[in-house]
């Protein structure tokens, strides 16, 4: 008898080859990476419960969650806001039954963990023309005093919700990384390359 | 670039003589030799009613026109009289040109704002069968007729005719250019910025402001709607800090580029403001070249989110209002003086200056200096001002006012004077007026705010405004160079210091103090049309009448009259307005006061603030999982809100949506089909109180739920209306997955919210979306479970025992796939909800269709999901409609009565629990071949049609193969108790009228045999 | 129009949906059985508003970004904001620390 | 003066030296037989239906700015009787009449114009809705016709059917729906109440209101006390303010509610629709403007000013919906303050204090209305009992449980 196959759908795979061509420009002014999925789980601490899961996570991940608009790196994971009292645990844990299971007896009886890994995809912006480009899209002040590296936000683009951070500069400027519902990731991607085309865009998947 | 300073008459008279000499410039007749901001490298060719013309690159399409020597350039709306160029701004109401042509045409485009490029093409407008010979002039023989407001004392007879014939008359006559009528062929971007500082303007005030604030370390934001930045002194000799006034402009510019904490944008506007320090600002990307480049728009539009904003947008000139004002030649001084020193074209050899204030006379000068003949200065206060002595030596002044000027479309050939000892001619083919200046306060006015005013100017000045914005420079009133560089200075200084900026804001620049002075002089009585609002044709005249007849508020003058209405809001016509009803009336300026101001400043296109929304990126698009499978399986798509759905998946062969349809609902009637139903909103409710939080917003109880169930739920609002439905599961102890309808996800999100974080803050519950997380399936029919089994692990007991009606658990799939998988059923079939992790949903499609091509499974759309539903009587978006209460649905039963829950109390109320509500039914057209509609009426059989025979409606219909007729649902008063009854269905919208058959609304699996089984 | 969300800091009145009115507080909010009693009580808690022209405590959901229902009072003739605090339950709240 | 081409002629000739006032400026008199508060739209018309329906013409009419700065004088002129509901219906379809014999009635041009109101729809769901509704319209005998694609085209050949995000099935056309000239509607009906003997008053402000045991004999106003035999309130986005100077709080919101036109251009657009998936309403003005909004900013606002989201969401749709308008500018946009009701329905009815009645919650729908209101407030003022056909605009309604909620979107008025 036949057994099912489950083939994973790369997110976005379909749109990058088919990506309508964008003006060339030579080093590109924006990159736009679509990055390979990771775990991703969303831990929203309990009533009276944020000390205790900030503890939790300490022991955990070596250093506290983000209790502001910040994402935190740590040795093997980045940790990003989500709003008030709550944070996604973003890594690359080994893909098991149930990916948030670990988390869920680590936070049990401080905070709810929910599994998002399908639910977001994870799209990278940088070059020099990355803020040029993202002044289209987001309505936040990404200039670098504003919205440091590290810096991260729960906003929308597109009147879609997305969340956001500021990545260390690489050697041809700054790098933010998003976080937007699957559902709606070809609908941005679009907006995406569209809004970099004029800046010549390099567009991939890592 | 030689310019004209310095450069006396004489030499001027002798380089234009040189010039007439060589052909080329023959084509330009007045346009000087030298001078003037212009590339005469680059000449430009373009086209004014299909005429070829040529100009250079630096020109507007009004001073290449004018260079072209050009003086009827427009129609006026309601005499049609000729026009020409007015002004050298955005303030201009006559010089209106149709702009480009087929898709690109652009009504309306002021030419003194054009930025002319090489093949540029304009029409003029609103004139037939041409500009010189235009029929709708005739209207000025009836304009005796045509008084303010005359349409509303006539064409009421006889009132058929008014549709029919008045009124397309009016607005044929009416409207100006014609809009292209074709798809905007370009693109629009918006975008936005932030800064500590926005300078709105870059004359000297806007350039001092920027300069000081960015010294001083603020963030800086400098918009100039102009292309080239310098205001005023672009156009007029100046000396500051001891240069030229333009090296000044320059230095000054690259200063500001030096500091990366300042942005200069020019070509762009600030066309208003908003709350919160939003300014909207438009930049014109791509207007000077025929077409934008690629991947760039036409236009941008900015929000600028700025802490303080200065305002140093000049002033505007305004006319005096006297007989024959609008002939064609009759320009603003300041203009002629733009269109000499910016341009170097002077408008015609012989020019009378008419002028109440002392600019006029600089106009004198310029003109002079150009080698053009000053005819006369009119200016009723008689003497020379002394620091124009020099300048206008051996021109003749005369004391007095213009009265009258002669001349037709041809323009000016002259003007009668009128003085104290009688009146005289002068010849002359321009006249430039000076009455004074209006600062622009429609910014500082952007609250509905009212300007204050100031005598000693004559001008409405900048009093209060919004917060954090401030005036300078010619905009705050203040005209003098030196004063305006000083305040300039100032306000960029405070500006920056309020944001926290430490810097040295560095020293004000300098120049030679010159106050204006001036004697308000608005009106010259006379023989002979007086316009006051020249595109609308508002006369001294309509203004007396509208007064007179009780409208001598200035709002209800405005309203009356049109006057400032125009497509230059009155910029050069209101204050004149106002101060000659004010007169009528024996009532300060201030007491007059002015009409409201609103943005935007300048006219922005629609398609500016649309952007990249339009055609299918009108709004975002969001895919199911199983999406393009779907596609490619060749599935038709709705749209279902954001959603693209998949509505059947036709065959080939099949001809129409009814044949897919019914194929798919007989297949899983008979075998076994499955829907992706992941558009459900998923949510996941976590926490320990998760039980009494849902009790709390459903009408039924959740905490009793055991572990491993599922359980349907309605919940209302408070209002006591149904809300929304869906069935939730519980997943353990502190973890329930609740299930929302497609269209209700977003709301019932912010509701759980709002129950969580504000009416109930002591409960202990967590909430998350989760529907973009599962790929969730309906898989349905009475092989469900054949198929089931052959996808879960063999370890799962998919039984009736093993996995009861109403069962709800996490399981495994065949090669370690994680799931879940809940038993519920829409369809009355047995079925099963399989939800697995979303970039699986792919591979869940394709493995049910491999697995269960043995059963004959087929994929089905929301089509066959909706036929299924109606024939097993379930409600959905059509019956919960929002006036619907639990009760209407039939599930008063499952209301507890135990608890307190949202809508409670409100459903209690004595017209929500009337027995002639309209509630559930079932229908059924007593003829079994009769289409039956939702949107049709029910009325009880053979009454008339009335209010009161109304008794409720068709909500669902389709045509169910398993009954192989057409069925539905409806809402209908005293329903229950009408079962078997036949009534009347109406639909005289369709044409159809016809008997129907009230009845249980299950028509399918009544006792719930088959999806138990 | 720009709302300082206590959470997230100014954003753009885009990001945000408006409920209303604060001040009403839903009748016997935690436990009980409700009845007829309580009609007139809701009756104003659903329909009735002081609608003022000043200032307003009202509820905005931070939709857009954080998913935190606030609370600002705001001036509806002039549309200034003099506050925005956090719902009593937002986030993990009520807590001792940082939310 | 009555109004006519012969006397408009015989103007001409005198130079229009000799046209009156449209309406006086009277002096307040210390009382009145009837106050009406609110010179807008429905005062006004109240006013003319009191004096000539019902000879009440000891009245006055009470407006603290100049008459019809209000709502009446911003709004976007549309008039229909589209409407659903029982209640509304037969209300708006009075209304509709009304204006029907507007000229004669009032010896104005109102410019009356019926070019017909298009409701487009884009799912088979909306078509039944829009089905639902035509059809409870031929059932109170108002006209109504369902128009599929193909005719769609024929009226409005220029809309997006090619690449629209969400397809342009058809439409709901009530052939006499259109538009009216706002201004000339208010200036109407005060030129036609003050000869009948109606005292307009502008910039009378009423501050508080006069009792005495119990009840309300007058107002106080900034040109001093005016006693009344009874007062009514007309004056739509301040409903609440003023009603709570005689302590009544309504089921009432203040919203703003912007609106924008167009430069003038040539006739583009026949008459007036409204586009289905998005938030969008246009029609071309007299003047050659096109005269569009959408829906309220959204936030309680006094501030008669609105925001660019809405201004942009707007502008979205009317692309998405005429592509060609792109390159058509924008010269003016303004706000107006509503009345917004719990229901999305007006309220027309005694106010629980004696001597005070209310006419208010009138949302983005009432001038469409003015006739009837004032037709049916005036009924009300002047006997003391509902108008049949306003029967169903009492206060209790909510109450009771009786909302007439066109939208079922319930007690939130922001979404009506
Ligand atoms: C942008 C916009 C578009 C609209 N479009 C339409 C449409 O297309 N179709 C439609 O049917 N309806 C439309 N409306 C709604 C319609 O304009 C209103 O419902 C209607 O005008 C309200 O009735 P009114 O004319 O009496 O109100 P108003 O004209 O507002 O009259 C109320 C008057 O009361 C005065 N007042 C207030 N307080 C006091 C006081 N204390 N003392 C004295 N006087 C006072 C005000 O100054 C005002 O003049 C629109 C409204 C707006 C703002
Ligand atoms: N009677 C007088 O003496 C008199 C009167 C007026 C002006 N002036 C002269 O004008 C100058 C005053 O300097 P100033 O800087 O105050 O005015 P300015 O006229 O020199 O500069 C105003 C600038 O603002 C720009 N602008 C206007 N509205 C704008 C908008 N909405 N967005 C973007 N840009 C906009 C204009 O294009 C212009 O470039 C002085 O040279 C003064 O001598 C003199
Ligand atoms: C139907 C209609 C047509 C309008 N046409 C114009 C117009 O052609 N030109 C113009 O400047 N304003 C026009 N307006 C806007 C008014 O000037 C004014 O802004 C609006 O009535 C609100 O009043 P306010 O701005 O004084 O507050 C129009 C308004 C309406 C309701
Ligand atoms: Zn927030």
């Amino acid at each position: 008898m036949a057994e099912p196959a489950w083939t994973e759908q790369p997110p976005l795979a379909r749109l990058i080859e088919a990506g309508r061509p964008v003006a060339s420009a030579d080093p590109p002014g924006v990159r736009l990476t679509v990055r390979a999925p990771r775990r991703l789980v969303q831990v929203m601490a309990r009533r009276g419960g944020f000390r205790a899961t900030v503890d939790a996570a300490r022991g955990l991940f070596g250093s506290p969650p983000p209790s502001r608009p910040e994402a935190v790196f740590t040795a093997d994971a980045t940790l990003v806001w989500s709003g008030p009292g709550q944070f996604l645990v973003l890594d690359h844990a080994e893909p098991i039954d149930d990916p948030a299971a670990a988390l869920r007896t680590a936070f049990a009886g401080t905070a709810s963990v929910v599994d998002q890994s399908h639910g977001r995809v994870e799209i990278e912006v940088a070059g020099r023309q990355a803020r040029a480009m993202l002044a289209k899209l987001c309505s936040l002040d990404l200039a670098a005093p504003a919205f440091a590296v590290g810096a991260a936000a729960a906003t929308s683009i597109d009147h879609t919700n997305v969340t956001l951070w500021r990545e260390p500069d690489d050697s041809d400027g700054p790098v933010f990384r998003f976080l937007v519902f699957s559902t709606f990731a070809e609908s941005l991607w679009h907006l995406f390359t569209a809004s970099a085309a004029e800046f010549g865009a390099a567009k991939g998947l890592r | 670039m030689a310019d004209l300073v310095g450069t006396t008459g004489v030499q001027r008279r002798a380089a234009e003589a040189a010039t007439q000499a060589d052909g080329q410039a023959a084509a330009q007749p007045r346009r000087l030799a030298a001078g003037g901001l212009i590339d005469r490298a680059s000449p430009l060719r373009f086209t004014f009613d299909g005429r070829p013309l040529t100009g250079f690159a630096g020109d507007t399409l009004a001073s290449a026109l004018l260079a072209s020597g050009v003086k009827l350039v427009g129609r006026s709306f309601k005499y049609h009289r000729p026009r020409g160029i007015l002004s050298a701004g955005s303030e201009e109401p006559n010089a209106l040109v149709e702009l480009r042509s087929g898709a690109r045409r652009e009504p309306n485009s002021k030419a003194t704002t054009v930025e002319l490029f090489d093949g540029l093409s304009a029409l003029s407008q609103n004139r037939w069968p041409s500009l010189s010979f235009d029929v709708g002039s005739v209207n000025s023989l009836f304009s005796p007729l045509f008084v303010a407001g005359f349409y509303y004392k006539t064409f009421m007879w006889p009132g058929a005719l008014w549709e029919r014939l008045y009124e397309p008359a009016i607005r044929r006559a009416a409207g100006l250019g014609r809009a292209s009528g074709l798809a905007d062929p370009d693109t629009y971007e918006k975008a936005w910025a932030h800064c500590d500082v926005l300078v709105v303007g870059s004359g000297p005030a806007g350039l001092s402001a920027a300069l000081a604030a960015g010294r001083a370390g603020a963030r800086v934001i400098l918009c100039e709607d102009d292309w080239r930045l310098g205001g005023r002194l672009l156009s007029d000799p100046a000396e500051i800090d001891g240069r030229r006034g333009l090296d000044w402009a320059d230095a000054a510019l690259a200063e500001l580029a030096s500091l990366d904490q300042v942005t200069i944008m020019p070509r762009t506007a600030v066309f208003g403001v908003y709350d919160g320090g939003t300014y909207g600002a438009l930049q014109r990307v791509g207007d000077h070249l025929p077409v934008p480049p690629e991947h760039q728009p036409r236009q941008r539009l900015w929000r600028i989110v700025a802490r303080r904003c200065v305002v140093c947008a000049g002033a505007v000139e305004r006319p005096i209002v006297f007989p024959g004002n609008d002939r064609p030649g009759v320009m603003l001084a300041s203009a002629v003086r733009t269109y000499i020193g910016r341009f170097a074209v002077l408008p015609a050899r012989r020019t009378v200056v008419f002028t109440s204030n002392d600019d006029g006379w600089r106009t004198v000068e310029a003109i002079s200096a150009a080698g053009g003949e000053v005819a006369a200065v009119v200016d009723p206060r008689g003497s020379v001002p002394a620091r124009f002595e020099a300048g206008s030596r051996g021109v003749p002044v005369i004391a007095g006012v213009v009265a009258a000027v002669e001349g037709g479309s041809g323009g000016v050939r002259g003007v009668t004077v009128r003085t104290a000892d009688g009146r005289l001619r002068v010849g002359a083919g321009c006249l430039a007026v000076s009455g004074g200046f209006n600062p622009n306060v429609g910014l500082a006015s952007g609250f509905r705010g009212r300007p204050g005013w100031r005598d000693d100017i004559a001008a409405f000045v900048p009093s209060g405004g919004p917060p954090g914005l401030r005036s300078a420079g010619a905009a705050n009133g203040t005209f003098g160079l030196a004063a305006a560089l000083r305040e300039g200075h100032a306000a960029g200084t405070e500006a920056a210091a309020e944001c926290g900026a430490t810097g040295h804001p560095g020293e004000p620049a300098t120049a030679a103090d010159e106050a204006l002075a001036i004697t308000p002089l608005w009106h010259v009585a006379g023989a002979g049309k007086a316009f006051v609002d020249f595109q609308h044709d508002v006369t001294a005249s309509d203004i007396a009448l509208a007064s007179q007849e009780g409208f001598d508020s200035v709002e209800h003058l405005k309203r009356y009259t049109t006057l400032g209405m125009a497509t230059d809001q009155g910029r050069t016509s209101n204050v004149n307005g106002l101060a000659i009803l004010a007169a009528g009336r024996g009532r300060s300026m201030l007491e007059t006061g002015t009409t409201i101001y609103r943005p935007p400043q300048v006219p922005v296109a629609i398609g500016a603030f649309a952007g990249h929304h339009r055609d299918e990126h009108f709004h975002a698009t969001r895919l199911p999982p199983s999406h393009h499978w779907a596609a490619e399986r060749g599935a038709a798509f709705v749209d279902v809100g954001l959603w693209k759905r998949a509505q059947w998946f036709p065959l080939p062969g099949e001809t129409d949506w009814l044949q897919s349809a019914t194929r798919e609902v007989r297949a899983v009637r008979s075998s076994v089909g499955f829907c992706d139903v992941s558009t459900l909103g998923k949510i996941e409710v976590c926490g320990p109180d998760a039980g009494t939080f849902l009790d709390r917003v459903y009408i039924n109880t959740f905490s009793s739920l055991p572990v491993g169930r599922a359980r349907y739920g309605i919940m209302l609002r408070e209002d006591g209306m149904v809300m929304d439905d869906g069935t939730t599961s519980r997943l353990a102890e502190d973890h329930y997955f609740v299930t929302t309808t497609t269209a209700k996800a977003g709301p019932v999100m912010q509701h759980l919210e709002f129950c969580r974080q504000v009416l109930w803050p002591e409960l202990d519950v967590q909430l998350a979306s989760a529907t973009d997380q599962w790929a969730q399936f309906s898989i349905a029919g009475p092989r469900t479970r054949d198929l089931l089994v052959l996808l879960a692990d063999p370890g799962e007991d998919l039984s009736g025992e093993g996995f009861p009606f109403m069962g709800a658990r996490a399981v495994r799939l065949r090669g370690g796939l994680p799931a879940r998988l809940f038993r519920i059923s829409f369809s009355g079939e047995l079925a099963f909800e399989l939800a697995v992790p979303a970039r699986f949903g792919e591979a869940l499609a394709r493995n049910l269709m491999e697995l269960g091509a043995g059963l004959g499974v087929v994929p089905y759309g929301t089509e066959a999901l909706g036929i299924m539903r109606i024939e097993k009587g379930h409600v959905a978006g059509p019956e919960l409609n929002g006036t619907t209460t639990a009760g209407d649905l039939g599930f008063a039963r499952m209301m507890s009565t135990k608890k307190d829950f949202v809508g409670r109390v409100m459903a209690a109320r004595p017209e929500l629990i009337r027995p002639d509500r309209p509630v559930v039914v079932g229908i059924r057209p007593v003829d079994p071949a009769r289409r039956l509609r939702a949107g049709a009426h029910i009325l009880p059989k053979g009454a008339v049609p009335g209010p009161d025979t109304d008794q409720g409606y068709v909500t669902s219909a389709c045509f169910s193969p398993t009954l192989e007729r057409w069925i539905g649902l409806g809402l209908v008063s005293h329903g229950r108790e009408r079962h078997g009854e036949t009534v009347r269905a109406f639909d005289p919208l369709r044409g159809e009228d016809y008997e129907a058959t009230l009845c249980d609304p299950v028509f399918y699996d009544p006792d719930g045999g088959r999806q138990r089984g | 129009m720009r709302i300082t969300c206590p959470f997230c800091g100014e954003r753009d009145l885009g990001e945000f949906t408006y409920l209303g009115d604060a001040a009403p507080q839903r009748p016997l909010g935690a436990s009980g059985v409700p009845g007829p009693e309580l009609e007139e009580a809701f009756y104003d808690y659903v329909y009735l508003r002081d609608n003022p022209a000043g200032l307003l405590r009202e509820h905005w959901y931070h939709g857009g970004g954080c998913r935190a229902w606030l609370i600002a009072t705001r001036d509806t003739r002039s549309h200034a904001f003099q506050a925005v605090e956090a719902a009593p339950g937002a986030g993990a709240s009520p807590d001792g620390g940082a939310r | 003066m009555r109004y006519s081409f012969l006397s408009l002629a015989r103007g001409a000739l005198s130079k229009h030296r000799n046209w009156p006032r449209a309406w006086r400026d009277p002096e307040p008199r210390k009382r009145y037989e009837v106050v009406i508060v609110g010179g807008g739209g429905h005062g006004l018309a109240t006013a003319f239906h009191l004096a000539r329906d019902h000879g009440i013409r000891d009245v006055a009419v009470l407006e603290k700015g100049w008459i019809g700065a209000g709502n009446a004088g911003r709004n976007t002129t549309i008039i229909r009787s589209n409407y659903l509901l029982p209640g509304n219906s037969g209300f708006y379809e009075l209304a509709m009449k009304l204006w029907e014999r507007q000229e004669k009635d009032l010896n104005f041009n109102t410019m009356v114009s019926q070019r017909g109101v298009i409701n487009l729809y884009h799912s088979d769901a909306q078509c039944d809705a829009y089905a639902r509704r035509g059809n409870a319209m031929r059932i109170n005998g108002i006209d109504a016709e369902l128009l599929d694609q193909p005719r769609l085209k024929r009226i409005l050949p220029y809309l997006n059917y090619d690449n629209a995000r969400f397809p342009v099935m058809g439409g709901l056309l009530q052939r006499r729906g259109g538009t009216a000239r706002h201004d000339a509607v208010v200036w109407g009906y005060a030129r036609a109440a003050d000869r009948l003997g109606v005292d307009i008053v502008q910039n009378c402000e009423v501050l508080g209101f006069v009792r005495e045991n119990g009840r309300i004999v007058g107002v106080e106003t900034s040109c001093g006390a005016i006693g009344a035999g009874k007062v009514g309130i007309a004056v739509a986005g301040h409903s609440s303010h003023v009603a709570a100077m005689a302590g009544i709080r309504l089921p009432i919101e203040s919203h703003v509610l912007q609106a924008f036109v167009s430069e003038a251009i040539k006739p583009l657009l026949p008459g007036v629709m409204t586009f289905g998936a998005g938030h969008f309403y246009v029609s071309q003005s007299d003047k050659g403007g096109l005269v569009f909004g959408g829906d309220i900013d959204g936030y309680n606002s006094y501030a008669q000013r609105g925001n660019l989201p809405v201004m942009e969401d707007v502008c979205e749709s009317g692309m998405a919906i005429i592509p060609m308008i792109g390159r058509v500018r924008i010269l003016r946009q303004w706000g107006g303050i509503m009345d917004m009701s719990m229901d999305g329905s007006p309220i027309i009815d005694k106010a629980p204090v004696d001597g005070l009645y209310i006419n208010a919650g009138w949302c983005y729908g009432g001038f469409k209305a003015t006739p009837a209101s004032g037709l049916t407030f005036a009924h009300l003022l002047a006997r003391d009992e509902s108008h049949p056909e306003a029967a169903r605009f009492r206060l209790d309604r909510f109450r009771r449980g009786a909302m007439i909620d066109e939208k079922g979107v319930g007690a939130q008025p922001n979404l009506h």
